[in-house]
């Protein structure tokens, strides 16, 4: 392998391998000050999609100790997202130590706010705004629900920032920490965000879940309590690995649909979100 | 015919108010299909971490044409459309599933493709892909 | 949309989570021994033909999800 | 290199307490890739390992019990499927050996359910089958025609809410390999598991699992194979008779000369107590093959390409004569 790295995120190691060299210099400076762990969980890659597509029009693919066919090369250009999804897929289909919930979370007091919805719904957004205002950044794109304890705990990658969100946190973050603007990707322009250093320094400290939320983004602003049966089912089909968990899974998450409160809210902008959400914070106390 | 339940007690946990023997009595109640199965959802987030793509027609019948009803006919069928120049992405085919058509499509055929991918089935390639946009998400 | 009564079922022997919705819970409760399924229907009360019929369905998906064999 | 690490893992857990942190996320890498992280999980278990490796070990564990539970679920739904046929049922490979407790089953990823039913069944089977839910995985027309005429086993079937495979085998391999099993014999010697379930007897177990090795595929996951040919000698190996009737169980299939083969291999790889005659002397192909189920490198990377090539077109050339192997072959290349 020309390129390796082994990187922390949260309670998982990941070993991290490439052909090419740019990829991983811009991986390695996006997560400046992350611990590298002598013991990876995952192996993570990116390789040529052919072997002479290493020179030749280069193009990538995307594996590790998991993979899935049918995945679309990538363009080199997009390695370091490539790596990112790489590191992605080992755990959406490997992870078994926790169960794995598509939502972005946020920390205050030792109580985590998460945030579940479709890419789109803002919850990316919304988490790294609350990250720049006082919360503690857990995450934006996996919750890892403890099995035994029911609490959350982080998993703090860069922050992947899509389109017209980019500029919306270029205005409040400082420009060191973002990595290279990424145009004409799959899913648009793309640029990550490295989380504050305080969500770095305590990406080993879990928190207890408070609140979810079900955002959506581009409407007027609504608020609606979601049934805890409806949660349920919203986050078995919000987790990669429920129906593997067997019954410590079906625990765990019982436990959560029944005693974290839940609303749905719907939001014009980043601004009206995060007014309401700080509210909904104020009420549960 | 009989029947019986299985032998090992399965775990419940009931939510909400508890059922009435008295209101299940009610044919409304009966009549509906009340089993939902949690199956897993790993192929739709699989999506969402990865992309992928469906090559129409597949590769064994590369060069054939699409039917309006999205079987694969030879070339030059009247009221079949020719390929689309490159495989549909899977946010392509998301669009085409509802109606629309992706940039550089021809509007009269998106009708043909998205019938050919309704009909895709598994093996056949395109499918994985396929199973994990047409999943509904939360 | 207010949440109807809904009873998670996690059955134990396929690892499988299953959401049901009334009458499958008291079906399950009656089904506290092998029986046939005009017992069944009798026990519960049913006595005209459609909602025999009604029941077999339901029967059929409980069989087809694993939760209910028949001998 | 990494492999012959797992390998040595496998066969003597002692040997990784040499490993530091990096070499355990290597051979953890290379166990995934041969389908043997399960199995690397329970052979470690309890032995003193650095905590992180712990961890993943015992999550390893936790993973492959309750898959197969799920697997077990499987053979449950197809038993209650297949029940009203009265028929004899003998479950294959994984599943079989976890239903009956079988020492290859412990951490062993179990994939598609494989069963074994009388030829003259296989319609009544697939229509229970499909009366119950299980569905055709529609293949190409080529691809249907070609497993309906030529192979051992009806085309895999999935189930409609369920999503796992079944595959409905007749006999061991496909009726156009040289080597043609005793299919009836497969039946006649079962062993009964309960419920109208069996697996095949100890002898035609492994001869199963030599067939499966060599036949199937490019010798893709054979280091998993050989390991389960490994547990089974050493389960029966102790039994009075055992390697008489091995062999003859062998000549009996057809199947002698792999059987031979895949004895020295395991004997090399796994240090698999074997019979020698049984065995026969070292041959120099045995290197070929060795240097082919070692082909990965310690990220897990498949490695070796011309190797693997050669055995991909040799495990269908044991399958199937040359003119169809050439026609198989081009239809497979045109797709690609």
């Amino acid at each position: 392998m020309t390129q390796a790295w082994q990187l922390a995120i949260g309670p998982v190691g990941f070993r991290l391998g490439s052909a090419w060299g740019r990829p991983m210099t811009q991986l390695r400076q996006l997560y400046d000050g992350y611990p590298s762990p002598s013991f990876a969980d995952y192996t993570a890659r990116i390789e040529p999609a052919r072997p002479w597509r290493r020179w030749l029009r280069p193009s990538l693919a995307i594996t590790g100790d998991y993979m899935i066919p049918e995945a679309l090369p990538m363009a080199l250009g997009h390695g370091l997202l490539a790596l990112e999804m790489a590191m992605n897929l080992q755990m959406a289909l490997g992870h078994r130590r926790h169960l794995l919930i598509h939502a972005a979370t946020v920390e205050r007091d030792g109580r985590a706010l998460v945030m579940t919805g479709a890419s789109g719904s803002g919850k990316s957004t919304l988490a790294a705004m609350l990250g720049e205002r006082g919360w503690r950044l857990m995450g934006d794109e996996f919750a890892l629900l403890d099995l035994d304890t029911g609490s959350i705990h982080p998993f703090p990658r860069a922050v992947s920032l899509k389109n017209q969100s980019i500029a919306v946190m270029e205005r409040v973050a400082p420009a060191d920490r973002f990595g290279p603007l990424l145009l004409n990707t799959p899913k648009g322009s793309i640029r990550h965000l490295r989380p504050r250093a305080d969500a770095i320094v305590g990406m080993r400290a879990p928190a207890t879940p408070a609140l979810l939320l079900f955002p959506r983004f581009g409407a007027p602003t609504d608020v609606r309590p979601v049934g805890a049966a409806e949660v349920f089912v919203r986050l078995t089909q919000a987790s990669t690995n429920y129906v593997a968990l067997g019954e410590p899974g079906f625990d765990a998450l019982s436990r959560f649909a029944l005693t974290v409160p839940a609303k749905a809210i719907d939001y014009p902008d980043t601004e009206a979100a995060i007014e309401r959400v700080e509210r909904l914070w104020a009420e549960l106390s | 015919m009989s029947d019986e339940t299985d032998k090992s007690e399965p775990r419940t946990t009931t939510i909400d108010a508890a059922t009435s023997r008295r209101r299940m009595l009610q044919l409304g109640v009966l009549g509906a299909s009340a089993v939902v199965t949690i199956r897993p959802a790993l192929a739709q987030t699989a999506a969402s971490v990865m992309n992928c793509q469906i090559p129409i027609p597949d590769q064994t019948h590369a060069g054939q044409y699409i039917a309006q009803n999205g079987s694969t006919v030879p070339a030059g069928t009247a009221g079949a459309v020719p390929p689309p120049p490159r495989p549909v992405t899977g946010e392509e085919a998301k669009l085409i599933l509802q109606g629309g058509t992706p940039a550089g499509f021809d509007p009269n055929s998106t009708q043909a493709y998205q019938s050919y991918i309704r009909r895709l089935q598994q093996g056949v390639s395109g499918f994985t892909c396929y199973a994990s946009i047409q999943m509904p998400r939360p | 949309m207010p949440c109807e009564s809904l009873t998670l079922i996690y059955h134990r022997p396929s690892g499988i989570t299953h959401v049901v919705a009334p009458p499958v819970p008291a079906l399950l409760e009656a089904l506290d021994q092998p029986m046939t399924a005009r017992d069944l229907a009798a026990r519960l009360g049913f006595d005209d033909a459609e909602a025999v019929a009604l029941l077999n369905e339901r029967l059929a998906e409980l069989v087809e999800a694993g939760l209910v064999r028949r001998a | 290199m990494s492999v012959m690490q797992l390998v040595e893992a496998l066969r003597d857990p002692a040997t990784t307490a040499a490993l530091d942190r990096a070499g355990w996320t290597a051979l953890l890498s290379v166990a995934r890739a041969e389908a043997l992280a399960g199995t690397l999980a329970e052979r470690v278990a309890g032995r003193p390992v650095p905590r992180e490796v712990g961890e993943a070990m015992a999550d390893t564990r936790k993973a492959a019990r309750e898959a197969q539970r799920a697997a077990l679920w499987e053979v449950e739904m197809m038993r209650r499927a297949l029940a009203p046929l009265k028929l004899p049922v003998v479950l294959l490979k994984g599943s079989g050996y976890a239903l009956a407790g079988l020492s290859p089953a412990c951490g062993r990823q179990i994939g598609d359910l494989d069963i074994l039913v009388p030829r003259h069944t296989l319609d009544a089977v697939e229509a229970a089958l499909r009366d119950a839910g299980w569905e055709w995985v529609k293949q190409n027309d080529y691809d249907d025609g070609y497993y309906r005429q030529w192979m051992h086993e009806l085309p895999p079937l999935i189930h409609r809410s369920r999503d796992r495979m079944i595959d409905v085998h007749h006999t061991i391999l496909p009726p156009t390999a040289r080597p043609t099993p005793d299919a009836a014999g497969l039946f006649a010697e079962a062993v009964g598991v309960g419920e109208g379930l069996a697996i095949l007897s100890p002898e035609d177990r492994v001869v199963h699992a030599v067939a499966h090795l060599f036949a199937d595929g490019d010798l893709a996951g054979g280091l998993r194979n050989l390991w389960d040919i490994d547990r089974l000698l050493r389960e029966a190996a102790d039994k009075p008779g055992f390697w008489g009737r091995l062999g003859a169980r062998a000549q009996r299939h057809q199947l002698a000369k792999e059987l031979a083969r895949a004895l020295r291999l395991a004997a090399q790889l796994y240090g698999t107590p074997v019979d020698p005659l049984l065995a026969g002397p070292p041959h120099w192909g045995d290197r070929l093959y060795i240097r082919r189920l070692l082909a990965r490198d310690d990220w897990g990377r498949a490695t070796r390409r011309l190797t693997r090539f050669g055995f991909y077109v040799r495990s269908h050339w044991l399958r199937m004569p040359p003119l169809m192997l050439a026609r198989h072959l081009w239809t497979k290349l045109r797709r690609r």
